[in-house]
């Protein structure tokens, strides 16, 4: 399998995932994106790992990692988004910064 | 073309398209579903390029706790008011430009770095051989994860409570 | 000895600074004064001849960066260091007054203590530190105790003067980093080589603080606004820094690569002498007056550093100590008539001041006809040898840039003598018109006043005092300055 | 191959995690949740960690000193936090749990060597740091702060992970000698090692500050608790740049054409946007939050010049002054906080007058910072990060710089003004304060006392720091 | 009553140790060099005299002259408020004088000239309340100032040339690079003798005390210039160029200067016009050549001028004014003054037997020897200024006749001799006047002609006097003296009056511009700054990703 299709995929991934976080009105969202992101990350990693065949699998434990990262991002993402739910009353990213 | 490069181009159609309505989707929980869908796909990815170990813990983590977690958390937040177009912000043309730059650039730097390559197939992800690293040249990094998740736990748990306190 | 002298006033300042509350002014001026007296006294005995370095102290500072605390008196620093001192026991002097605040006496203490250093260094981090540590001193001089009416204007005044300067020092700053890195050293005597870059951002630094035109608009502003004390030490002091600054370093120390450098300052300070004449001829505020005609007394020292001669070192000197003592006078005198009127407007102060206050007036006309350089007294004989310096030409310029520089010179003596006419007929002379305020010399200005014009009168009857410093037979200014190399 | 776990090298971070969670711990069953608690223990945990340091290291290790600086620079966070109101509105457990949390990430951060530590770390250093922003109870200011620290940590995070896949697939390994080798070794286009490079480093800068990733600062330093935002401008901000620094100075030598000057743009932008950023503040915190980001710009411009004389030793050595001015100016505004309610400049008048103990030493470390006499440490200090920078021959950034230090002054100094001015009206005088409040005090005193004795006799610590 | 004695002594003292010097090397013509104090390589400035019978003369002229001064003061302004530093200042300018003369380094010289300027600066001022003072002294002083840079830069020649500043080893050394030093020179030396076209400050310079004309602007300083050609005739010597421009100067000077005089209302003004006119007679007599001719009339002028001016000061104290108007008829009330002003009319005229008439005899001798071809000057220039000469001559003894007739005859007016304090010193000076005539050379047929030429125009303005019984003359453009005045009164202030507010306005509004735009450029950044800082994450995350795609490109095209 040539290696250009998972890394392409993941190109695109990264991209659409930027646009999630900088477009996308609700909070929670945004942080979907960052997901995305991190996946496209992962599946560099994941592909380049299968491509070296690394003896130390560098690649895939990187890969683990930032998914248990990503869980603990999102873990404490939700909370703060929660919590500013409850301070705010929205998770609008263009009204959480206003003053009211 | 082989089996495994059209099973591998499926996946990664379905992960593109089901990430780009995720990305786009007036509805809330339906962008959390695509978003299920594409991250299932990246999982298939992964067990095409022979990662079935990492495919596995993606299901698991993410299709299992993360996303249920998100919809949770659009529930909590959801807001009465809200329209369904008012889902993108005024940023969309700067984010969609940054998207495609960001998206357009990695894949030249990927085709000028790795065109031609192959990835030969032998099976890499194996619980056992993943285990075996994990456990032997990368559980100093594994420690120090497991001080991540607590603190990000606490740290959550802490939060959250500071704010039920208002 | 000259670590002494340059911790007593330093000491005594900060201490007046810190007990401010504590100590009556008249006390405090007179602790000042014998601070100063104490320095300049140690200073002048110091000296052990223009060969070699006199009181030299040389100690381990910061090992990493091989930089010594390493001070002494050379040929070249000595004639600033007695100015410098001299200038600051008489500001202290001047403040001998009961209602004078303590601080203002520390701050005079300060800035004049590391002037001093400034001279004094003989290390280029050290000669820095003690560079920058006057400046906010003067800051708060000039913002805090500057124009009592302008409570905006005096502080703009400062910070201007501040940002001004700090740009300069800090240009310098990237000229010492990069000498100290191509001679691996940070002694001055031990710099072998440097670059043109070194040199030009070192003389960019020491343009601003000199001032040259276009770098000078700082200063009409800073001396219109400062303290009389403030104005003395900017002037006599702090302008002094610049000169001395492309003197030691730039034209003794990266002797080679300031000869590129040389025809342009030389050009800007030619610039200035007539740019500022003319200025001044439009003032009507006598302290922006002399702030102007600083600034062209300053181009004759520039030009004649720009020479790269010993002609021109010995005018660079003598220029810079006589202006300090000429334009010191000028500044106390105007002090003393803002202090009477209010005001340093020439025209607020109104005319026939030779009656009105006969011996202000007189003390006025003698630094005045100082100024302008009258054969006989102190300020001729700077702007002789720095004409002299140009006809000679020097290493670096060519003789028609020389001399072309040397014509408009001329014709800025002659302007000078036109504003200076000009304004001994705006105040001294004129039908008068008493007004309440009109009160002579009182005694501490009789004895500042009867000091600088001694001291001027001297060095113009006696020039051979300092310019005697380079005389000796084995200066010789292609690339060593064997006078002062140990 | 094999990368066994070098545990001299982690000793003190794993100390300092347990000491967390023993913090944590004590405080859950401490009858009466206090500072003793959790503090206590932390400081023990740090003072430990200290020793542990000392036993392991060579004096002269790099690693050593800026381990040295997170692990000073915590002990006085941590001892300076007294003065938060714990009683009211901080859980004091979990507040060191996190503080200490974070402070083993930012060891681990600079003891690491493969890019997995690294990015593990750099979270362990983040995510804590992110939920202290927040902690501030019943405050909706520090609430979105610690969103806008937060989404902005994550994208940088993807970033950079984004980096170091391409950087995996360029070089084969995440360990930074093998970087190294591959490549020196590899036949990649050179653009794609350029963007793999620029993609890790550029993600790391998020935590120093730099220019572009000075955005959330102004935001997170204002709206979390001054000494949390003390935190993250000393110590976080120096793990991330010992990060940076034995990243490029280990595993990125070979594509150092692709990097230097790309770090010496961002360096010439990051002090020059701080300065400026900072010239408007009417608020001593917001001030000091530009001012941070204006030194990463200094902090970081000598890592353009890495390989010249002094590359490495010139940042940490300005690193080392500019964790302990920050420190001190950030607890004595932590001080006033408590105090006065707030630290805008017509709160600050007058300090030096009415409150000569906070007010000097404030004033003395903001010269620290804005490098003018008398504190002439921070003057040689500015002198000390030039050196490299033009013996690397970046004479422009040089010049940049030193104009920087004049932009720089014109604030700091404004705020010095404020604080030696004449107050308005009544001088505050302070009741007397409890006792947390004067340990705060005496943390400051002691930190300023020290930058008095190294601007007396600056060798102590160029001499000392490797 | 004040005390007026010590000046006199003080004066008196200073005239007997100079006199007491000076009058042993009368005879010496080589010389006499002393050096007091040797000067330092560097600066090359060593205190050495010089005093030879050219010296010798011109210092007891001008502590004579400076002598009978300081007495003729005590009653002339012995009163005054300010008489103390009125007398010192004399004092002070003796010594200048004194210093100028014995000088035998530049340095020296060039430090008793400008003093001497300043002496006269605050002379000519010394009544600052009115502003004719005001202005004639600052016009004096910058004219004369300005012109010394001539000097200055002369000098800065000679010692790069000579590598020496010592007068006497530079005459030594021969004629080098002449021509450059000798027109230097000439500038210094044309505004301090007020000559064409430098000279219109001298009649500017009236309002300063009638004593102070007499010795500063009569006798001593405006001679110096003089005394500084003739001192170093044989560089001008060595340059055709500066003595054929010295001749032209000279003659339209002496022309213009006597015309002026001639059309004068003012008697003072009129005297002052003399004085220029004279001068450019003795320029003319050095441009030819001769030194001695040129010195003999310097003296010989500065006594009989010296007279005429104290003479017209005693007429002052009587009727109040130097107006010619205010004047007339006192012949008979004041018959010391009378008798001694018509010896000084007398030698103005060049009348037989007057020193007057011998010393422009020399000088007439001189100039038509020039035509000859014996001296520097070009032919036919030597015979322009000679004739130029003559009419000079003619106007002279017609202006002088004028002065004499208006001043002293016609209606009797009654008015009070001068004191005695005053007569005193006029007298004496007449008494010179006559005494210096004797043993002075004389040639005969030069005499005969300008005795004719003398004769005809005191006869021409007897005869008007007699046919219409007024000497007013009618010639507004000689009132107005050509409006030679406008370039120095009007032009040159107005061009660096305008040039200094261009200056100011450029300083503030140009030169301010590059702080006060940068403080701006930094102002509106920060604010930008401020206002990029919106709280809004979304805008954060955009900068950065932009940020970064920025960094990797640049990256990128970079490698």
């Amino acid at each position: 399998m040539p290696l250009l299709y998972p890394l392409v995929l993941a190109a695109a991934l990264f991209g659409i995932g930027l646009y999630g976080v900088l477009a996308r009105r609700n909070a929670v969202l945004m942080l979907l994106g960052v997901e995305l992101m991190l996946n496209a990350a992962n599946l560099n990693l994941v592909a380049f790992d299968a491509w070296f065949g690394d003896k130390m699998h560098s690649g895939q434990v990187l890969t683990l990692f930032t998914i248990a990262l990503a869980a603990a991002e999102i873990g404490l993402g939700l909370a703060i988004i929660l919590t500013l739910f409850r301070a705010l009353r929205t998770v609008d990213v263009d009204q959480v910064g206003v003053d009211r | 073309m082989n089996v495994t490069e059209a099973v591998f181009l499926l996946f990664a159609i379905v992960a593109v398209v089901s990430a780009l309505l995720a990305m786009t989707s007036h509805q809330l929980v339906h962008s959390a579903l695509w978003l299920v869908v594409t991250l299932g796909s990246v999982a298939g990815c992964f067990v095409v390029m022979t990662a079935e170990f990492v495919a596995w813990v993606q299901v698991l983590v993410y299709v299992g706790s993360v996303v249920v977690l998100v919809i949770f958390a659009l529930m909590m937040t959801r807001q009465p008011a809200a329209g369904p177009s008012a889902e993108v912000t005024g940023n969309r043309w700067a984010a969609g430009a940054l998207g495609i730059v960001a998206a357009v650039g990695l894949g030249a730097t990927v085709t000028a770095g790795f065109r031609g390559e192959r990835i030969k197939g032998q099976r890499i992800g194996t619980a056992r051989s993943i285990g075996d690293a994990l456990f032997h040249d990368w559980v100093l990094g594994f420690e120090i994860l497991s001080v991540v998740l607590l603190a990000a736990l606490i740290g959550a748990i802490v939060i959250s409570r500071s704010g039920s306190e208002h | 000895m000259i670590v002494t002298a340059l911790i007593v006033p330093f000491v005594i300042g900060s201490l007046l600074m810190l007990f401010r509350g504590d100590v009556p002014g008249r006390l405090a001026a007179l602790l000042g004064a014998a601070a100063m007296a104490t320095s300049l006294v140690l200073f002048a005995m110091v000296w052990d001849g223009p060969n070699g370095v006199s009181g030299e102290v040389d100690t381990s500072w910061i090992e990493p960066l091989r930089a010594h605390f390493h001070i002494g008196v050379t040929a070249l620093s000595w004639p600033f260091l007695l100015m410098t001192a001299f200038l600051g026991l008489l500001c202290c002097i001047w403040l001998v007054a009961d209602d004078t605040s303590p601080a203002v006496v520390g701050l005079v203490l300060v800035i004049s203590a590391s002037s001093l250093g400034v001279f004094a260094s003989l290390d280029l981090l050290l000669l820095f530190v003690f560079f920058e540590l006057a400046l906010i001193p003067m800051w708060f001089l000039i913002a805090w105790w500057g124009a009592p009416d302008d409570p905006d204007g005096r502080r703009r005044a400062a910070t201007r003067f501040l940002l001004f300067t700090v740009s300069g020092s800090a240009l310098v700053l990237v000229g010492i980093v990069i000498v100290a890195v191509q001679s691996k050293s940070l002694q001055i005597f031990e710099v072998t080589s440097g670059s043109v870059v070194a040199a030009s951002l070192i003389a960019l630094g020491f343009a601003v603080k000199t001032p040259l035109v276009p770098l000078h608009t700082w200063l009409p502003d800073a001396h219109s606004k400062a303290p009389t004390v403030g104005s003395v030490l900017l002037a006599g002091v702090f302008l002094k820094l610049g000169t001395y600054g492309l003197l030691f370093l730039d034209s003794f120390m990266l002797h080679d690569p300031f000869g590129k450098v040389a025809p342009y300052l030389a050009v800007a300070g030619v610039v200035g002498i007539v740019w500022s004449a003319l200025a001044c001829y439009a003032q009507d505020d006598l302290k922006r007056l002399i702030a102007y005609s600083s600034i062209g007394h300053m181009g004759f020292v520039v030009l004649a550093i720009s020479t790269q001669s010993v002609v021109g070192v010995a005018a660079a000197v003598f220029g810079s100590v006589v202006h300090g003592l000429i334009t010191g006078l000028l500044f106390f005198l105007s002090g003393s008539l803002k202090e009477r009127f209010g005001t340093a407007s020439m025209a607020a102060i109104g005319r026939g001041l030779y009656t009105r206050t006969p011996w202000l007036a007189v003390a006025f006309v003698f630094a005045a006809v100082a100024s302008l350089g009258l054969p006989g007294l102190a300020g001729f004989w700077g702007e002789l040898l720095s004409l002299r310096s140009a006809y000679e030409v020097g290493d670096v310029l060519t003789k028609s840039g020389a001399w072309t520089l040397l014509g408009f010179a001329v014709l800025g003596i002659a302007l000078t003598t036109a504003y200076f006419v000009r304004a001994i007929r705006l105040i001294a002379q004129g039908e008068p018109v008493p007004r309440d305020e009109d009160r002579d010399l009182g005694g501490h200005e009789v004895v500042v006043s009867v000091a600088l014009a001694a001291s001027i009168l001297v060095l113009g009857l006696a020039p051979g005092l300092i310019v005697g410093l380079y005389d000796h037979p084995t200066v010789t200014y292609h690339g060593s300055y064997s006078a002062v190399t140990p | 191959m094999n990368i066994p776990i070098d545990w001299t090298v982690v000793g003190p971070a794993v100390i300092v995690a347990g000491g967390a969670l023993i913090a944590l711990l004590v405080d859950a069953f401490y009858p009466r949740r206090t500072w003793l608690g959790s503090g206590l223990p932390s400081t023990i945990a740090l003072g430990l960690a200290g020793l542990e340091l000392l036993r392991t290291h060579e004096p002269n290790d790099y690693v050593f000193a800026l381990s040295f600086i997170v692990l000073a620079g915590t002990l006085f966070v941590v001892v300076a936090s007294n003065v938060m109101n714990f009683e009211n509105a901080m859980p004091p457990g979990e507040y060191h749990f996190l503080l200490l949390s974070s402070a083993a990430g930012a060891l681990m951060m600079v003891a690491a060597h493969d890019l997995v530590t690294l990015i593990v770390a750099f979270e362990l250093l983040s995510l804590p740091s992110i939920a202290l922003v927040g902690l501030r109870q019943g405050d909706r200011v520090a609430i979105r702060s610690a969103w806008t620290f937060f989404l902005a940590s994550v994208v940088s995070t993807a970033i950079t992970l984004m980096g170091i896949s391409l950087l995996y697939g360029v070089t084969g390994t995440l360990d930074y000698a093998g970087m190294n080798h591959a490549l020196r070794t590899t036949d990649l286009p050179d653009s794609v090692v350029a963007v793999a490079v620029v993609l890790t480093v550029v993600g790391l800068l998020f935590k120093l500050g730099a220019v572009p990733f000075h955005v959330w600062i102004p935001d997170t330093y204002s709206g979390s608790s001054v000494m949390v935002a003390g935190y993250l401008s000393a110590v976080s901000k120096a793990a991330a740049l010992g990060a940076v620094l034995i990243l490029l100075a280990t595993a990125l030598p070979p594509a150092r054409d692709t990097w230097q000057p790309l770090v010496a743009i961002v360096a010439a932008l990051t002090m020059t946007i701080g300065n400026l950023g900072a010239l408007r503040q009417r608020d001593a915190i917001g001030l000091l939050a530009w001012s941070s980001i204006a030194q990463a710009g200094f902090l970081l411009a000598p890592a353009a010049a890495l390989f010249a004389t002094d590359g490495r030793r010139a940042p940490v050595q300005y690193l080392a002054i500019y964790v302990l001015a920050n420190l001190v100016a950030f607890a004595a505004l932590a001080v006033i906080v408590r105090l006065r309610g707030s630290t805008t400049f017509e709160d600050l008048t007058g300090l030096a007058r009415t409150d000569p103990w906070m007010g000097i030493p404030l004033g003395f470390a903001l010269l620290t910072l804005a490098g003018f006499p008398p504190a002439v440490i921070g003057l040689v200090t500015k002198y000390v990060v030039l050196r490299p920078v033009i013996d690397g021959g970046h004479t422009w950034l040089a010049v940049v710089m030193a104009l920087n230090v004049m932009l720089g002054l014109a604030y700091y100094l404004r705020l010095i003004v404020v604080l030696v001015d004449r107050a308005d009206g009544e001088p505050y005088v302070s009741p007397s304060p409890p006792l947390s409040v004067r340990l705060a005090k005496a943390m400051v005193i002691v930190g300023a006392l020290g930058l008095v004795v190294l601007s007396a006799w600056p060798d102590l610590l160029l001499s000392n720091l490797p | 009553m004040r005390r007026h004695w010590p000046y006199v002594a003080l004066t008196a003292v200073l005239s007997v140790a100079a006199a007491a010097w000076a009058i042993p090397q009368l005879d010496d013509d080589h010389g006499t060099t002393h050096v007091w104090v040797r000067g330092d390589a560097l600066l090359g400035v060593s205190l050495a005299t010089h005093v030879d019978g050219l010296a010798a003369q011109v210092m007891l002229l001008a502590v004579g002259v400076g002598l009978l001064v300081q007495i003729y003061s005590t009653a002339y302004l012995g009163h005054h408020p300010r008489y103390r530093s009125y007398a010192l200042i004399i004092v002070l300018f003796l010594i200048a004088m004194l210093t100028v003369v014995v000088a035998d380094d530049f340095f020296v010289l060039l430090v008793g000239w400008e003093v001497m300027g300043l002496c006269s600066y605050l002379l000519i001022g010394h009544e600052w309340q009115t502003t004719e003072a005001r202005s004639g002294a600052a016009k004096a002083f910058l004219m004369t100032r300005i012109a010394d840079l001539g000097l200055l830069v002369g000098i800065l020649v000679i010692g790069q040339t000579y590598g020496t500043y010592r007068i006497s080893e530079v005459l030594a050394a021969g004629p080098k690079n002449s021509t450059a030093i000798a027109l230097l020179l000439l500038i210094a030396v044309v505004g301090k003798s007020a000559q064409f076209p430098l000279h219109t400050w001298l009649p500017d310079a009236m309002p300063g005390p009638t004593p102070i004309t007499a010795l500063i602007h009569a006798a001593t300083m405006v001679a110096a210039g003089v005394y500084l050609i003739a001192r170093l005739l044989p560089i001008f010597e060595a340059s055709e160029l500066a003595m054929t421009l010295l001749a032209i100067i000279a003659a339209i000077t002496m022309l213009l200067g006597a015309l002026f005089a001639l059309a004068q209302t003012d008697l003072k003004r009129a005297l002052a016009w003399s004085t220029v006119s004279q001068l450019a007679f003795m320029f003319a007599a050095l441009a030819a050549g001769d030194r001695d001719a040129a010195t003999n009339h310097l003296l010989s002028h500065g006594a009989f001028k010296a007279l005429l001016f104290l003479g017209c000061g005693c007429l002052m104290h009587a009727v109040g004014s130097s107006s010619l108007s205010a004047m007339g008829g006192l012949r008979r009330s004041m018959p010391v003054t009378f008798g001694a002003m018509t010896i000084g009319f007398a030698a103005l005229a060049g009348v037989v037997p007057t020193a007057g008439f011998f010393s422009k005899d020399g000088v007439l001798e001189a100039l038509h020897h020039a035509a000859d071809g014996s001296g520097v000057l070009p032919d036919v220039l030597g015979e322009i200024v000679f004739y130029v000469a003559l009419a000079t001559s003619l106007v002279t003894a017609a202006y002088a006749t004028r002065l004499w007739l208006v001043a002293f005859f016609g209606d009797a007016k009654e008015h009070d001799e001068a004191p005695q304090a005053m007569i005193g010193p006029v007298v004496a000076l007449a008494a010179a006047s006559l005494v210096l005539s004797i043993g002075q050379p004389f040639h005969f047929g030069i005499g005969l002609l300008s005795t004719i030429i003398a004769a005809a125009g005191i006869g021409m303005v007897v005869w008007a006097w007699r046919a219409q019984g007024n000497l007013d003359i009618d010639a507004p453009l000689l009132a107005r003296e050509l409006d030679l005045d406008a370039p120095y009164a009007r032009w040159l202030p107005a061009l660096v009056g305008s040039a200094a507010r261009l200056v100011v306005a450029v300083d503030r509004d140009g030169v301010d511009v590059y702080p006060r735009s940068s403080a701006t450029i930094a102002q509106f950044a920060s604010r930008g700054l401020d206002l990029l800082q919106s709280r809004n994450v979304q805008r954060y995350a955009t900068v950065i990703a932009a940020g970064v795609a920025l960094l990797t490109a640049a990256a990128v095209i970079w490698t």
